[in-house]
């Protein structure tokens, strides 16, 4: 049902095009360059030295539980940021369903007023 | 008199308005407009479904599949209800 | 013939009953608010099939005359079932509500968000 | 004539019909044995996948499929219940069984120790065909019935775990919100019916005059199933049903949501086709300003939340906007025919729908895996789950790439057409849906971190890896988000495309029904 | 727990074969008279809802277990399906009616216009009548039975 090369057709956009083969064909050759870049600075990496072990600028390694990072704390400097908006935003979801039934009336009257008045049509 | 209030009661009052405007240009009460397909109905159901009632013609023959799903309705209420109220073993 | 009332009792309802929804803190409130809007949708229906003066579309020894529209009856049949069904579940639902919340207070029973 | 033309000149009914047999008999065969019955779902939601996906073909290859219940031919005027099947609901008919059939098998295991379970299969196979009910109907109050149908056993199914009190309360108001948006779908239906004395989608877009009436109906119905399908402002009952539901049901509840897309679609195309471009402002700006709504509003709430999968519901809200953003600038290029960029975004909208229903759907279910393996949905608390949970791993990365549009994954795609043709539109539209694409990568990759990632826990020391049937299910839809991903074009040029055009052709959904009519 | 007292157990007795009759009759009538399977059916659900208050909701509970009732209402919902596949059968078309015209039961047409009822018209309206009343009395009892019975037992639990 599907020849072949309609596999390797490319995906038009309107003003341009996406073909994911060509796309792998050059992630692997960036992959194979990682790679060679990598392979030079194997030879100095020794195993069972202190090259391997974690250095928090001279103090004692933490345990585990404290050394991760919580989820609520991950991007931590964007949400202070962001804080205003995130705040407005929680307000707005109260699990107050008759609140949710406001805002149904609300983006019904809206839709009256900006779809009929302007028509004109009463 | 909070924030919420004020928008409710500006939202309400607009969509009471436009609910008047539409019932007011309803067809005046007792006149259809056009009623073709009921004509249709009422003239041929008793040689097409055989039945006296046009109403139960509607609803069993010419809108069976209709009232399969009412009674589908019913029945995913039974069903909900029953498992909400269901024995959790613990 | 009267004028719109019947209409105008449908805009009526369905405005009193979205109020309720939303002004009432009680969930049973709220829920007899949705049962007065689907009366109102209801009523919109049945009325849009009647005629002046018409009669009930049943043959069996029927007086004549001219009849009234027999589908707005049907549709009207199919959504007092379906509202049946859907009060039934969330009155259940409301049970469980105040088996776990104590309370049927709209406002303290949402929020925690986490 | 033998069995598969049978079939086939059936299939738009079995489609609906066998879901429904199957929920019928499916207590009678709980009372026997519990793996029998699962046995039994599983093979009526085969039976029913392979039924869809003939009808798909029949209809892609050969047109409009229409069928009459309860007589051979058609006469005006149309007393009886039609379906109508065009490419478009076959599409989404094709999305909702494949959503079903995956949450029938991820339950397998997923419920496997829960009590009820009976109901549990009956409600599933009712939502399945309610879904598709929705999405094969020609009839306006066939729509609203099979809306309530959905609707009941959404809810019943959110408050599935009756000892939460969250899950009761989820239910509640999703039950709460579709009463009302049903109930103001029915006011519209009776509008309609009171001017026009019609029910048929057809008869009424043939006879539309965009009165008054017409035009509260519309917003009426754009209201009302623009809640349904979780529109900002309008989706805030949509975090709570979806984080607080079982997550096979979650998958489903997807479905749902875009089924109800799919009736705002019919609406605003179908019905009021080209009169919608009458009315002074727009309907196409007034969809695409939603959808720019959607998207930040969505996407900065999923950054804030910590637990996972109300995360991904708010990510879930952010992939609605996409479809919505699309659809709308393909609306607003519709007049009088539409263009080359707007239909290219409407390709793009509808293409998104599938492409966000796999992604979202694989994100659940990995949220899902991750709630049955530790009993914690929390990312304050879990960590290091890579090292117990492999496979899962590696679909959570499959997803994360899919659902942040990156490449070669198929939400790139999806989104690549909608940013060029958005960005033909106006360029401000097609900036933002790409930050807010970077948003999502960012808010995936702290899931990622803080989940999978960091030093083993020892609270999590005995965690195993899901069972079997899990990772079957998830496997299903990493290998089409992969597949769709590598050879977009494939199904772009087979599915979507005919999808997009049949939407954009009211004249012909329209003909359909009249030439059946007047040749009868 | 055991129901009202001795005075609304003997009217109910009294009253319930009335109701079942009444209900029965306009379940039967549906195609020629006012009513159908789904009036008859709430009639009878409500007779039956009489019985469940006047004798407690416990003590029906043991009588009839609710799974009975859902087995009886698939019962319902399973003939009335099989009866929109037999018209896909012998009709060639989902619902359709393809007892009208033939000489079985049910299957004369009546002379149009105003006359008198004939029992034995209107193809499989009828058997859908029966079929959805069934559905109907299991359904609407079953889910009064069933929220009754929770309360009382979380009444009794406290």
């Amino acid at each position: 049902m599907l020849p072949f090369e309609s596999l390797l057709k490319t995906l038009q956009t309107g003003s341009g095009f996406w073909n994911p083969l060509i796309w792998i064909v050059a992630i692997i050759v960036a992959l194979l360059v990682v790679l060679i870049i990598r392979g030079f600075g194997k030879k100095d990496y020794k195993k069972g030295t202190t090259q391997t072990q974690a250095f928090l600028s001279g103090n004692p390694e933490y345990d585990k539980e404290n050394m991760h990072i919580k989820g609520s704390n991950v991007y931590w400097g964007f949400s202070e940021i962001m804080r205003w908006i995130i705040q407005l935003l929680k307000k707005m979801h109260n699990g107050n369903v008759s609140d949710y039934v406001l805002w149904f009336v609300i983006i019904i009257a809206i839709l009256f007023l900006s779809i009929i008045i302007p028509a004109g049509a009463i | 008199m909070d924030k919420r209030s004020i928008a409710a009661v500006l939202s309400f009052s607009v969509v009471a308005v436009f609910f008047i405007f539409t019932v007011l240009l309803m067809h005046p009460f007792g006149a259809p407009d056009s009623t073709a397909m009921d004509d249709d109905i009422i003239s041929n159901a008793q040689t097409e479904t055989g039945a006296n009632n046009a109403v139960t013609s509607v609803v069993f023959d010419y809108r069976g599949f209709d009232t399969l799903g009412e009674a589908t309705v019913l029945f995913t209420a039974v069903a909900g209800v029953v498992m909400l109220f269901r024995r959790l073993k613990k | 013939m009267i004028f719109n009332f019947p209409f105008i009792a449908v805009a009526a309802l369905i405005i009193v009953g979205l109020y309720a929804v939303v002004f009432r803190k009680n969930l049973i409130k709220m829920i007899i608010g949705i049962t007065i809007i689907e009366s109102g949708v209801n009523l919109f229906l049945i009325t849009l099939g009647y005629r002046e003066g018409s009669i009930a579309p049943i043959y069996t020894s029927s007086p004549g005359g001219i009849m009234s529209l027999p589908v707005p009856q049907a549709l009207t049949l199919t959504s007092i079932v379906i509202g049946v069904a859907v009060l039934a579940l969330m009155l259940s639902l409301v049970i469980h509500i105040y088996r776990h919340y104590n309370t049927l207070d709209v406002r303290k029973i949402g929020g925690g968000e986490e | 004539m033998n069995a598969l033309d049978f079939i086939i000149a059936n299939s738009p009914i079995f489609a609906v019909a066998i879901p429904l047999l199957g929920a019928f008999l499916t207590p009678i065969f709980g009372r026997i044995n519990d793996k029998l019955r699962n046995i039994f779902a599983i093979t009526i939601m085969i039976i029913t996948t392979s039924i869809v996906f003939i009808l798909a073909y029949d209809v892609i290859t050969n047109g409009i499929r229409t069928y009459i219940f309860g007589a051979q031919d058609l006469t005006l005027p149309v007393v009886r219940i039609l379906f109508e099947v065009d490419a478009m609901s076959s599409f989404m008919a094709i999305i909702s069984v494949v959503l079903a059939l995956v949450a029938l098998i991820y339950s397998w295991a997923f419920m496997k120790e829960n009590t009820g379970l009976d109901k549990y299969y009956t409600l599933l196979l009712l939502m399945t065909a309610g879904m598709l009910g929705m999405e094969l109907t020609g009839d306006m109050f066939n729509f609203f019935v099979f809306l309530e149908i959905t609707s009941i056993s959404s809810a019943a199914l959110v408050a599935f775990w009756i000892n939460k009190g969250k899950s009761v309360e989820a239910g509640f108001k999703y039950i709460v919100i579709s009463t009302i948006g049903a109930l103001f779908v029915l006011f519209s239906v009776a509008l309609f019916y009171g001017q026009y004395n019609a029910l048929n989608m057809a008869i009424i877009a043939h006879s539309i005059q965009f009165s008054f009436l017409d035009k509260i109906a519309l917003v009426l119905l754009i209201g009302a199933l623009a809640m349904k399908a979780g529109i900002v402002p309008l989706h805030m009952w949509l975090p709570d049903a979806y984080s607080k539901a079982p997550s096979s049901i979650t998958l489903i509840l997807v479905g749902v949501t875009q089924a109800s897309l799919y009736g705002l679609l019919r609406v605003c195309f179908t019905i009021y086709g080209k009169m919608i471009t009458l009315s002074s402002i727009s309907i196409g700006w007034i969809l695409v300003l939603f959808g720019i709504v959607t998207i930040l509003l969505g996407v900065i709430m999923a950054i804030a939340q910590s637990d996972l999968k109300r995360l991904i519901a708010f990510a879930a809200v952010g992939e609605i906007g996409y479809m919505i953003l699309g659809i709308g600038t393909g609306l607003v290029t519709m007049s009088p025919d539409i263009s080359a960029a707007g239909l290219t975004a409407l390709k793009g909208g509808i293409f998104h729908i599938m492409n966000d229903a796999l992604d979202v759907g694989l994100m659940f279910l990995v949220a899902g895996a991750i709630f049955y393996a530790t009993r914690e949905t929390s990312l304050d608390r879990l960590g290091g789950l890579a090292r117990n949970m492999k496979y899962t791993t590696v679909f959570f990365i499959i997803g994360l790439l899919a659902v942040s549009g990156l490449p070669p994954m198929n939400g790139f795609a999806s989104k690549l057409l909608i940013y060029e043709s958005t960005y033909q539109l106006n360029p401000i539209l097609a900036i933002i849906a790409i930050l807010s694409s970077i948003l999502l990568l960012a808010i995936f990759v702290k899931v990622l971190h803080s989940a999978f990632l960091g030093p083993a826990l020892p609270r999590f020391n005995e965690v195993k890896e899901v069972p079997k049937s899990m990772l079957f299910a998830m496997a299903i839809i990493a290998g089409m988000i992969i597949i769709f991903g590598i050879f977009p074009d494939i199904v772009v040029n087979n599915i979507v495309e005919p999808a997009a055009n049949a939407l954009v052709d009211n004249a012909g959904y329209i003909s359909k029904i009249m030439s059946l009519a007047g040749g009868a | 727990m055991s129901g009202m007292s001795k005075i609304v157990k003997t009217i109910t007795n009294v009253a319930i074969p009335f109701i079942l009759i009444y209900g029965i009759y306009v379940i039967a009538h549906g195609h020629l008279t006012p009513g159908g399977g789904f009036q008859g059916g709430a009639v009878v659900a409500s007779g039956l809802v009489m019985i469940m208050v006047a004798y407690g909701s416990v003590w029906t509970m043991e009588k009839i277990k609710e799974k009975n009732l859902s087995m009886l209402e698939s019962l319902g919902a399973f003939c009335f399906i099989l009866l929109a596949f037999l018209g896909l059968v012998f009709g060639s078309v989902f619902f359709n009616n393809y007892l009208v015209g033939s000489n079985s039961l049910f299957g004369t047409v009546p002379a149009a216009g105003s006359g008198l009822a004939d029992i034995s018209t209107a193809g499989i309206i009828p058997l859908m009548n029966f079929a959805v009343g069934l559905k109907v009395i299991a359904g609407l009892f079953a889910i009064v039975l069933v929220m009754a019975y929770a309360i009382t037992k979380k009444e009794a639990k406290e």
